[in-house]
């Protein structure tokens, strides 16, 4: 099974995740213009990358949210397909009503571009077998809205849920709201849906995918999601 | 007919508002001691045509719910005028 | 209309009418107006250009186009170019800087290459001024807005204080992009009976005479008549750039230009003068944002995120289905022609007639008069021995590493996207940055430098030691330089002191290309920037651009080792004058700095490259801002290793320590690698200054630093 | 006495409303063709403690000027309540 990448108008790291997919974890990628209706035969993975989808206007991935692929997106995941939304993607999954909750804008009011430190709560999720849980992982965020925001009763249940996969951390390995670079609740920086099968985060793990760029802990996102392809494709 | 809607779009009650903080907190230090609380919110003006009135009244609210506001954290008051 | 009040002399006039056989009428005048102005026709500085060296193997498209490109291996060339945007980041500074990104990145993608990576230079005035901290949020939110919504990361850049700065701060920004050197994009491609098509935004308002406005000094009255704001549109420039490289990859286009200042009449007339042809354009064919534009106004408009592109015929349909694709305005707003007229029309008839050469090629040259100043020799003097240096080592360096210009500069690199892409090697805070070409495997190298403060006290020399300086990051990451670009940012050339200083620099940056090859392939002019008698100091802004082959691996600074020897290589002769020691901590700015070494540069370049090459050392950085000094504490706080310094030399520590200018460097070099090393450095001056050791920088007879300190100096805690 | 002023800021006729573009092209992708024209400003809602009214409307006027609008590309328009 292979893996979709859907660009929308403003997308910008369509074509990094494009090459971590496909150069670096050997995953067959193809590209879906927003237009579209369907997706690819045979599509295991739709991933909804980083970036501005129509200038950040409005609302962060409102607009997106709206495209014309978009129902297909959504049959997909109603059918146990793998979605993953990274950072503007998050915010489309959660504009999609996908994921709950909304990014609000960081406590800062700035952009923030940095490393992170991430405890993966998480390995039973086809993003996440590869990792051990409660590892600490470095990916860079690179976002003006990253709060992950939800009302307290629905915070709550998200997190008895276990929907929580990412947690901004230390490294040490503790975890949490004080160390959310952007104020994120919970120090939320990635859930999943219940069923597991989509995944939102803001963290880029594109870009830690190689040793060259300074981190290759994103393999982890990968690797995970090859195997979980591979099984279904048997 | 030409209608002009004007929605206004403001955060509701209990989510942060982060910005409007930000501007209390600059309006202080400049010695604007008197101000109590700032919020922020957007205003989006619409230009349309519509039949009636009525119908124009149901094509913004229509796109309220569609696009321009997210119910989970926004609340709007939409007013319309024939132009 | 009266042509002064379009900005030209009464002798340009003259030469105008001469060339007609006629008066122009209004719209022509307005647009002598702009196309003549200084920003557009650089009258001022086109003698002074022609010193600069533009060929060298690597070059593949050099001045005259929109950016130069260098080879970067494989059948790849480096686009790149650096350009001002200063009058509109004084005037508007979110959406100026904003635009000036935007600009730049068009100009790259006019040469059919993928922007890849941006770096900004900002100048602000007194870093405590309301006005500053205003002008440099704005300005810095503005490079940041723009750049990580169109997804071009800035990976580097400059930022540089003195009160000199504070009415007229300077935004430079640079770009570079990755091409196809098969299809390279030119604007001297277009023939007879091409269509001319505008793809982008509607046209505007935006910004008419913006390039006049840019072209004089700032003052009340000028802020009276200054131009309705542009507005960035990042979100449009990131369709526009993908529209374009599709439309290039499908061979849609003959030629491409984008269009920055004038507008309509400046893409259009310097396509048609480069190219041998004329053109007639339909003003009424111009999307429109708003009603009743008037001829001028639409043919001198700066709205952004416009491109005009030459199609054949046959090629149209599938350049509008590109632009409907995209969401993107796209009309057919005329054609190219047999001979030079550039005619535009409107409401049926002609509104504008005139030789495309004349428009872009016409204006006579202006030899500004240059008088030494009357100060120099005041300004030059400056005896050490006469001077009562301060004494405490330490205090110093703490001191200067949390001064203005050389402390943490995270506040403003953490609101850049540095990373998006997926090639940066090496980003904001490092001497020079790196990001690899997934293409060819290969490492773009890239440098920005200038010092103001050495160009003031000796143009000549400072223009000399800016381009080195640009260079030797280069070298010592192991990279073999390709070309240069260079944006001048002066104050008014009409006063003949400022402009000897502006020729004296640029002979100082021209000779230093020269001696080292290296090659000179876009550039900028930017002159008028003083207001009400405060001229900024001559700020000529470099930028070096080199490749690291693939297979090779950089030689990065911030990687000291316990137990690694430190070694100076390079001379002792570094200069106390226009040192940030001198500016900071003694309070002055007076004397000569270092002179010109060609044979030492070249000597240091051979060494460096081979050091990085050989694998011989486990960090190095060169000596740049602060001296010896500064670069030890980087390493220090990179690494978190502190070290034991001996300076053990016959100069003043504090000039050992805290002096600038020629080739220098400052390498760890594990002890097992000594001999290779310094067989490498053999015949150059090389000296051991200390060993990596434990947590604190011991500087002699001073009070260890823990690294704890200098962090808290530098982050200004 | 207390008041509440609604700042309402748009961008002045002519200056490019990159947003309300956005939202403009989007609507009409979405099926709302009979939108024409689509501007988004900021609403500013600010509750304030002062002696009179005038003394209320000179302050929240002042803040404008200081902080909340530039002018070179916005304009404003202020509503005042007493609360
Ligand atoms: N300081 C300089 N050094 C070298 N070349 C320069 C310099 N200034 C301008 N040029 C060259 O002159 C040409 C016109 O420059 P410019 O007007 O800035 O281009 P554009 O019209 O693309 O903005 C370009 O080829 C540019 O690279
Ligand atoms: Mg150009």
């Amino acid at each position: 099974m292979k893996a979709a990448v859907v660009i929308f108008p403003g997308s910008n790291c369509d074509r990094d995740v494009i090459h971590a997919l496909e150069a670096v974890s050997c995953i067959p990628t193809q590209a879906v213009w927003h237009k579209e209706t369907s997706l690819p035969q045979d599509t295991g993975l739709v991933v909804l990358p980083g970036g501005f989808s129509y200038g950040d206007y409005l609302r962060c991935g409102a607009m997106a949210a709206r495209s014309p692929i978009v129902p297909a997106v959504r049959e997909h995941a109603s059918r146990g397909g793998l979605v993953l939304g990274i950072c503007n993607g998050f915010q489309v999954l959660t504009e999609t009503g996908l994921l709950p909750g909304a990014l609000l804008a960081n406590i800062s009011l700035e952009f923030i571009c940095s490393n992170c430190l991430l405890k993966v709560e998480r390995t039973d999720t086809p993003f996440t077998s590869a990792f051990k849980k409660g590892q600490i992982v470095q990916f860079p965020i690179a976002h003006h809205e990253g709060l992950f925001f939800l009302p307290e009763n629905e915070l709550e249940e998200l997190e008895a849920n276990g929907q929580v996969v990412f947690r901004y951390a230390s490294a040490d390995g503790s975890a949490g709201q004080q160390y959310s670079p952007n104020g994120a609740l919970n120090g939320i920086a990635g859930i999943v849906n219940k069923g597991g099968n989509v995944l939102g985060l803001m963290p880029h793990p594109e870009r830690a995918s190689e040793r060259i760029l300074g981190s290759s802990d994103g393999l982890g996102i990968w690797n995970s999601i090859k195997e979980w392809l591979e099984g279904r494709s048997k | 007919m030409k209608f002009r809607a004007h929605v206004l779009v403001s955060l509701k009650e209990g989510v942060l508002d982060t910005q409007g903080k930000a501007v209390r907190v600059s309006l202080k230090n400049m010695g604007y001691g008197s101000v109590e609380e700032v919020r922020i919110g957007k205003s989006i003006m619409i230009s349309l045509e519509a039949t009636s009135r009525p119908k124009a009244e149901k094509q913004v609210e229509a796109m309220c719910d569609d696009l321009l506001v997210n119910p989970l954290i926004e609340t709007r008051s939409v007013t319309l005028e024939a132009i | 209309m009266d042509h002064r009040k379009a900005g030209l002399l009464d002798s340009e006039y003259e030469i105008i009418c001469r060339e007609l056989g006629r008066e122009p009428n209004e719209a022509e005048l307005r647009i002598f107006g702009v196309m003549w102005s200084e920003h557009c026709s650089y009258k001022s500085s086109k003698p002074l250009l022609g010193l600069f060296p533009k060929e060298g193997p690597a070059v593949l498209k050099g001045v005259g186009e929109n950016a130069g490109v260098v080879d970067a291996g494989d059948g790849w060339g480096l686009a790149f170019k650096v350009e001002s945007h200063n009058h509109p980041s004084a005037v508007e500074p979110y959406q100026g800087a904003a635009t000036g990104v935007g600009g730049i990145i068009r100009d790259i993608l006019a040469m059919g290459a993928r922007p890849m990576a941006s770096l900004d230079g900002l100048f602000f005035g007194n870093p405590d001024s309301r006005k500053t901290i205003f002008l440099s949020n704005g300005i810095v939110k503005g490079v940041g807005g723009y750049g990580n919504c169109v997804g071009v990361p800035t990976v580097g850049g400059k930022t540089f204080y003195d009160a000199r700065y504070e009415d007229n701060p300077l935004l430079n920004a640079f770009c570079m992009g990755l091409v196809n050197a098969e299809s390279i994009v030119s604007s001297q491609t277009a023939e007879p009976g091409n269509l001319v098509v505008l793809l982008g935004s509607k046209t505007g308002r935006d910004g008419i005479g913006g390039a006049a406005f840019a072209s004089v000094e700032l003052g009340e009255d000028t802020k009276a008549s200054r131009p309705q704001v542009q507005i960035g549109d990042p979100f449009v420039e990131k369709l526009l750039i993908e529209a374009c490289l599709e439309a290039l990859e499908n061979s849609l286009v003959t030629s491409m230009q984008d269009m920055g200042a004038a507008g309509i009449t400046s893409s259009a007339s310097e396509i048609a003068a480069k190219s041998g042809v004329g053109m007639i354009l339909d003003l009424d064919k111009v999307p429109l944002r708003e009603a009743d534009m008037s001829a001028w106004e639409i043919a001198l408009s700066e709205s952004q995120e416009r491109m005009l592109l030459i199609v054949l015929p046959e090629k149209l349909e599938l350049v509008l289905s590109l632009g409907e694709k995209w969401d993107l305005d796209c009309a057919v707003i005329g054609k190219t022609v047999e001979g030079d007229r550039f005619i535009l029309e409107k409401g049926g008839s002609v509104a504008v007639d005139l030789p495309a050469s004349l428009i872009g090629g016409g204006c006579p040259e202006i030899r500004w008069p240059a008088i030494t100043p009357a100060n120099l020799a005041n300004r030059q003097t400056f005896e050490l021995e006469n001077e009562i240096l301060p004494s405490d080592l330490a205090e110093s360096l703490l001191k200067l590493i949390g001064s203005p210009s050389l402390r943490e500069k995270t506040w403003i690199t953490r609101q850049y996207d540095s990373m998006v892409q997926v090639n940066t090697i090496q980003g904001p805070g490092a001497p020079l940055s790196l990001v690899r070409i997934k293409e060819n495997g290969n490492i773009a190298a890239i440098t920005m430098e200038a010092l103001p403060w050495a160009c003031q006290l000796d143009p000549f020399r400072g223009g000399y030691e800016t381009m080195a300086r640009s260079l030797r990051p280069l070298w010592v990451a192991g990279a073999r330089h390709l070309g240069m670009t260079n944006c001048l940012n002066f104050p008014s050339p009409e006063n003949p002191e400022q402009f000897w200083e502006f020729s004296e620099a640029v002979k100082g940056l021209a000779e230093c290309c020269v001696d080292l090859g290296c090659p000179v392939v876009s550039g900028n002019v930017s002159l008028y920037n003083e207001s009400a008698g405060l001229s900024i100091l001559p700020t000529p802004l470099v930028c070096s651009v080199g490749l690291i082959s693939s297979g090779e691996s950089p030689l990065l600074p911030g990687n000291w080792k316990e137990g690694d020897i430190l070694y100076l290589v390079g001379m002792d002769n570094a200069a106390i004058p226009a040192s940030h020691f001198q500016v900071t901590c003694m309070g002055m700015l007076k004397g000569l700095p270092v002179p010109p070494s060609p044979e030492m540069e070249r000597d240091f370049k051979e060494r460096a490259i081979l050091t990085a090459g050989k694998n011989v050392a486990d960090s190095a950085i060169p000596i740049l801002g602060g001296g010896l000094g500064i670069a030890l504490c980087k390493e220090a706080i990179s690494s978190g290793l502190g070290a034991e310094i001996q300076l053990g030399t016959p100069t003043l520590p504090a000039v050992s320590l805290f002096g600038e200018g020629g080739a220098r460097a400052l390498y760890a070099v594990p002890s097992v690698k000594a001999f290779e090393f310094l067989r490498i450095w053999k015949g150059f001056p090389v000296r051991q200054v200390g060993n990596v050791r434990g947590e604190s920088l011991r500087l002699p007879r001073s009070t260890p630093l823990p690294i704890e300190t200098l962090l808290k100096a530098w982050r200004g805690v």
